[in-house]
């Protein structure tokens, strides 16, 4: 069983309030530790975790503050413009002044929406996002929860945002609303298989379902370990988290903002605030799981390393987003069954063969299946590619010239004698 | 500069030819334009489109107070000109009225919706007119001289 | 033991993103599929062709400006070139190369704007946009420098132009056009060999011509279906019988084609406008004998002119009085809808708005 | 009482609060809701008896899928404009009977199964944690490092003492239970199959 006191903030914080004499203590709290009286442990484990989770909550609402300025930033500069600049330095502050506007705008409930249902919905939304924090392991020993399933409970939290989505939908009685919840769902249900099967390989490799020990079990980053899984997790997280390319739920140039169009002040900021949460959070789990965690070398503190390559992550979601056009709902339905899922089960067969050929792989054989796997990797993608890509091949050279001749002949536009 | 009107027919060859595909239909010519009997409309129509005239640019309707002209831009594509067709509607000033030609051009759905709209000619044999630009109910034309 | 299913209706617009102005259409879905349209029009209805009863010729080239004003450089030219038809007026050769430059220019910026909302559409998160609308304002600048407005120029008159371009605009001019053919390079690195433009554009709302051509419709859709059909080219106005230009033409008639055909006329138009200053000589930009008040002798005009969304014409009546006794504008925006339904039954509601966008209607035009 | 009983109480309320407010509020999509809710509080229970897994397991089947595609149907079968969103039975009284009769045939079950004799023998007793931590097997990572893994043999736990629970669940699954799993796999794909051919359209004569 996962002790708490694996986790320094944990300890950090009970043992400055506890006067225990647990061993546990030694040498650790500030002040000497003791703050309470002796026979107020159970004081100081109820403050600990309050503390800790304010804490977590508020970071996760400074984190976002700082996500949608950096999203910003990027797309500005990946879109040739500055970004907000005026407001603090860099344009820091942007992001408060939004906040305080969004608080300060009117609150309008449609009449024909169910107000109960309607102002539910946020909540709703914002508290999967929340909760996924609870077992992200953000550094060396900094984690809220060290749970053996770590990795199903991310899985099962970040389905249940559809279940927001469509309370959204029925509340507010819009029929955008309701092809984005129709869209939403539909999506849920296909990429959530990928999604699953593709961390299989990663379960395999580590023999554990908790993120403390994933990231422990990786000597060698799995994404080199596992490409296929490592493309398949990202691309089917991006779907989950409804991000360009795959956006419908809220495509706004087709169903305006989708489950949000009738949402406006704080209401909408609650949305707006979960999928940046959400978003934050998907790339630590892609963090976690994929990209070694924090691991890193050692002057760096271990948190260091893990929000760098966090950022790496999210960088990586606003560069696609910057750059694609959105596909159509049933592209994405069928992407998801006719080249994800069939991903997932050529990385699960060749996975599973790989450690039956090395049951307790060593750093050498963990190189020689990356190797394997890369193979693989690109031979699926390739073949998937050949298989469901576009009839006109874009590779090709003469393909952005497709199909337009410069005419400058001066015969009869159309045949003569040819009939309307 | 080239001229534009090097690509209209003449009045005269637009009558010549109108008189081969629907005989004594026309009733007047002008330098580059012919008027046509409005009873004889889809058969001049229909005719000019098989000669050739494969597209109509435009349909238009002018107030001239003692009567109503409706004006069609007619264009051919594969022999690279143009004629221009007009039909009175009609002496006086209620309920003008000319057959619909959307039976043989497509493209006067919305442009006979539109004279209609604003000019108040009918288009028959095109079922129910229906406004385009301003709301059902609205009283009155704006485009005819009286409309103020 | 087919699904029962029950249609939604759903008002689309008039206040919607991706209806490019307040166009409103009453669409029945099945499900995600489209099985009716029914497009409504008037909320940008102003009565453009009853206010022009009522103003002199000159006057009226300002309401021109606010029919396409995407494109008012070719709406001026396309009034004017009818207004000269009508009163039998000769422009000064120096006006007609500035009227042909400035044309061009508007025609490179109403594509870049068709693409960039046409990419917008397709669910690209303003990038696209942002780049077009990025090179639109370098067109934008150039018309500053010219004639001193931005959208809503107003720069032409019957004989020619107001003034003559300044000194500064030349050079500017030929920044523009050296940078312009990377600006586009890079459009089409961007997106055009992209694979979900591909897979969302391919195939999709295809036309074929001779339904085009029966419904009126002109201008790329039209080029986009294969027939070469380029007013500039064919019936030529202005000088353009002197500019030797290619015309774009492909055969796909889908929503992809509209989009790359639109692409290559703004290299073709970069082309006309070198072409233009290679053979601009000085001189009056407008004769002195153009009056102020025109009074045209009665009778009728019709000019077409090539616009970038289609065939262009007013057509005038005149009394002999100083304003038109009847003005009425062939809007290509208009009647370029009338195949919107039939190209839309049967898609999906993402490919609606992407067909609508590779129509490129302008709503000013489309009501007047 | 200490803290863990309190909790307990609180997620029993909020489970049976939820389930009351599904069978009385008549409003279907708020019903369903209630339903979430009250999935979530037998998930937040399972949490608390130290069965991870079967908790996780519920909120990602009746959480995440259940009561999603239950609240889809009730959004895609009444139109979200029509104001007709209550429900009403007129059976009530033969449900509730029912649900009483099944209700207490799993408590009885329940109660009947049960080995009621050592359930205070939890984690105070010396003989239990030394069995608790025999029940950890050495196992050594590629990086040298040595972890505790959790046996997955039920046998070497003694009875009532908490092992983990996930990767014991897991060898129950693919060791012991195998076939009953195939057998389950082959069930779900059938009904997959059925249902595609039952909605499927037929080709127009």
């Amino acid at each position: 069983m996962p002790d708490p006191f694996d986790s320094v903030l944990y300890r950090h914080i009970y043992c400055t309030l506890s006067s225990t004499a647990d061993a546990q203590c030694e040498g650790v709290g500030l002040f000497g530790g003791g703050l309470l009286p002796g026979g107020f442990e159970w004081l100081a484990f109820v403050l600990t975790g309050v503390i800790i989770v304010a804490a977590l909550i508020n970071g996760i609402l400074g984190a976002v503050l700082l996500m949608i300025w950096g999203e910003r930033r990027l797309l500005g500069r990946l879109q040739g413009r500055t970004g907000p600049n005026r407001w603090g330095p860099f344009g820091l502050l942007t992001p408060i002044a939004d906040a305080v506007k969004t608080m300060f705008k009117e609150d309008v409930v449609p009449t024909v929406s169910d107000r109960l249902v309607f102002t539910l919905a946020p909540i709703l939304m914002l508290f999967p996002a929340l909760l996924v924090y609870a077992v992200l392991p953000i550094g060396h020993g900094t984690w809220l929860a060290d749970i053996n399933v770590a990795l199903l409970f991310i899985v099962a939290i970040g389905g249940a945002n559809v279940l927001a989505i469509v309370a959204a939908a029925w509340g507010s009685g819009n029929r955008y609303a309701m092809f984005s919840a129709m869209r939403a769902v539909a999506m849920l249900i296909s990429y959530e298989i990928p999604l699953v099967i593709s961390l299989v390989g990663v379960i395999m490799l580590s023999g554990s379902l908790s993120l403390v020990a994933i990231v422990n079990a990786q000597t060698i980053p799995f994404f080199i370990i596992q490409p296929l899984g490592f493309f398949v997790f990202v691309v089917a997280s991006m779907a989950e988290l409804n991000r360009t390319p795959f956006d419908v739920a809220e495509a706004e140039s087709e169903i305006v903002a989708g489950y949000m169009t009738d949402y406006s002040s704080m209401k909408f900021g609650l949305f707006f605030l979960a999928e940046f949460a959400a978003t934050i959070a998907t790339s630590g789990v892609i963090t976690v799981l994929f990209l070694g965690g924090w691991h890193g070398f050692d002057p760096i503190p271990s948190q260091i390393w893990f929000i760098a390559k966090m950022v790496g992550v999210l960088a990586l979601i606003v560069w696609v987003r910057a750059s694609w056009p959105r596909l159509r709902i049933d592209q994405i339905m069928a992407f998801a069954w006719k080249a994800l899922f069939e991903l997932t089960l050529i990385n699960l067969v060749v996975s599973g063969l790989l450690m039956l050929a090395w049951p307790s792989p060593s750093t050498t054989e963990l190189w020689y299946m990356a190797g394997i796997n890369w193979l693989v990797f690109i031979a699926s993608i390739i073949l998937f590619g050949k298989l469901l890509g576009p009839k006109h091949d874009p590779v090709s050279a003469g393909n952005v010239q497709r199909d337009v001749t410069l005419s400058d002949s001066d015969a009869p536009a159309i045949p003569s004698g040819g009939g309307g | 500069m080239s001229s534009v009107t090097a690509f209209t027919a003449s009045g005269q060859e637009l009558a010549a030819e109108i008189e081969t595909i629907a005989p004594r239909a026309v009733t007047a010519t002008g330098d580059f334009d012919a008027w046509v009997a409005p009873d004889r409309l889809i058969d001049v129509m229909t005719g000019l489109r098989d000669a050739g005239f494969e597209m109509l640019i435009g349909v238009t309707g002018v107030d001239y107070i003692a009567y109503f002209e409706v004006v069609y831009h007619l264009l051919s594509l594969s022999q690279n000109r143009r004629a221009i067709v007009k039909v009175r509607c009609g002496e006086g000033r209620i309920d003008p009225v000319v057959p619909s030609v959307m039976e043989v051009w497509r493209g006067a759905e919305l442009q006979e919706r539109e004279v209609y709209d604003l000019m108040g000619i009918r288009f028959e044999g095109r079922g129910q007119m229906k406004r385009i630009f301003l709301w059902e109910g609205f009283e009155g034309h704006p485009h005819r001289k009286d409309f103020l | 033991m087919p699904l029962a299913t029950e249609p939604i209706t759903i008002n689309v617009g008039p206040q919607h993103p991706s209806t490019h102005g307040v166009f409103r259409m009453r669409v029945t879905f099945d499900g995600e599929e489209v099985i009716d349209v029914e497009p409504i029009f008037g909320y940008l209805h102003r009565g453009s062709e009853k206010l022009a009863e009522s103003r002199t010729y000159t006057q009226i080239v300002t309401l021109t400006d606010r029919m396409d004003y995407v494109a008012s450089m070719n709406s001026n030219m396309s009034y004017i070139l009818s207004v000269e038809q009508l009163a039998g007026i000769e422009p000064s050769p120096r006006g007609v190369w500035l009227r042909m430059i400035a044309a061009e220019l508007q025609r490179i910026a109403s594509h870049l704007v068709a693409t960039g909302f046409f990419l917008q559409d397709l669910g690209a998160l303003g990038t696209p946009l942002i780049f077009t609308m990025r090179e639109r304002e370098l067109v934008l600048e150039l018309f500053e420098r010219l004639c001193g407005a931005r959208i809503t120029s107003s720069y032409m008159r019957p004989g020619g132009v107001f003034m003559d371009a300044p000194d500064d605009f030349w050079p500017a001019l030929d920044r523009f056009l050296a940078e312009m053919p990377h600006r586009i390079d890079e459009y089409e690195q961007l997106i055009s060999g992209n694979e979900i433009v591909m897979v969302r554009c391919d195939g999709v709302a295809v036309v074929d011509s001779q339904t085009l051509i029966n419904a009126s419709v002109t201008g790329p859709m039209l080029r986009a279906s294969g027939v070469d059909w380029d007013l500039r080219h064919r019936q030529p106005y202005e000088y353009y019988d002197q500019i030797k230009f290619n015309r774009p033409l492909a055969t796909a008639s889908d929503n992809y084609a509209r989009y790359i055909v639109r692409v290559h006329e703004m290299r073709e138009s970069l082309s006309i406008v070198r072409q233009c200053i290679e053979q601009i000589e000085p001189g009056p930009v407008r004769p002195k004998e153009v009056p102020a008040l025109i009074r045209p002798p009665a009778g009728d005009a019709y000019v077409g002119t090539e616009c970038p969304k289609g065939e262009l014409g007013f057509y005038l009546v005149s009394d002999g009085g100083v304003a038109p006794y009847r003005c009425k504008v062939r809007a290509p925006s208009l009647i370029n809808l009338t195949l919107l339904r039939d190209m839309l039954i049967g898609y999906k509601l993402a490919d609606l708005f992407v067909t609508f966008g590779s129509i490129d209607i302008n709503m000013g035009e489309v009501d007047r | 009482m200490g803290i863990v009983d309190v909790i307990f109480w609180l997620i029993s309320a909020a489970a049976i609060g939820g389930a009351l407010l599904v069978v009385t509020v008549r409003d279907v999509f708020r019903a369903a809701l209630a339903l979430a809710g009250s999935f979530l509080a037998v998930a937040g229970i399972f949490f608390l008896l130290q069965a991870e897994f079967v908790a996780v397991a519920q909120i990602l089947v009746y959480v995440g899928a259940v009561s999603i595609v239950v609240a889809f149907a009730i959004l895609l079968t009444r139109d979200i404009s029509q104001g007709n969103r209550t429900q009403g039975s007129r059976v009530i009284v033969v449900g509730a009977a029912i649900m009483a009769v099944l209700f207490v045939v799993v408590v009885g079950v329940v109660a009947y199964d049960t080995d009621w004799s050592d359930r205070d023998s939890g984690l105070t007793n010396p003989d239990a944690i030394a069995a608790l931590t025999g029940t950890y097997e050495a196992f050594e990572r590629p990086s040298g490092e040595v972890v505790l893994v959790a046996s997955t043999d039920p046998d070497a736990a003694l009875p009532g003492v908490f092992v983990d629970s996930t990767g014991w669940l897991g060898g129950l699954i693919v060791r012991d239970y195998v076939l009953a799993l195939q057998a389950l796999g082959v069930l779900l794909l059938a009904s997959i199959i059925g249902a595609i051919a039952l909605v499927r359209e037929q080709a127009p004569e």
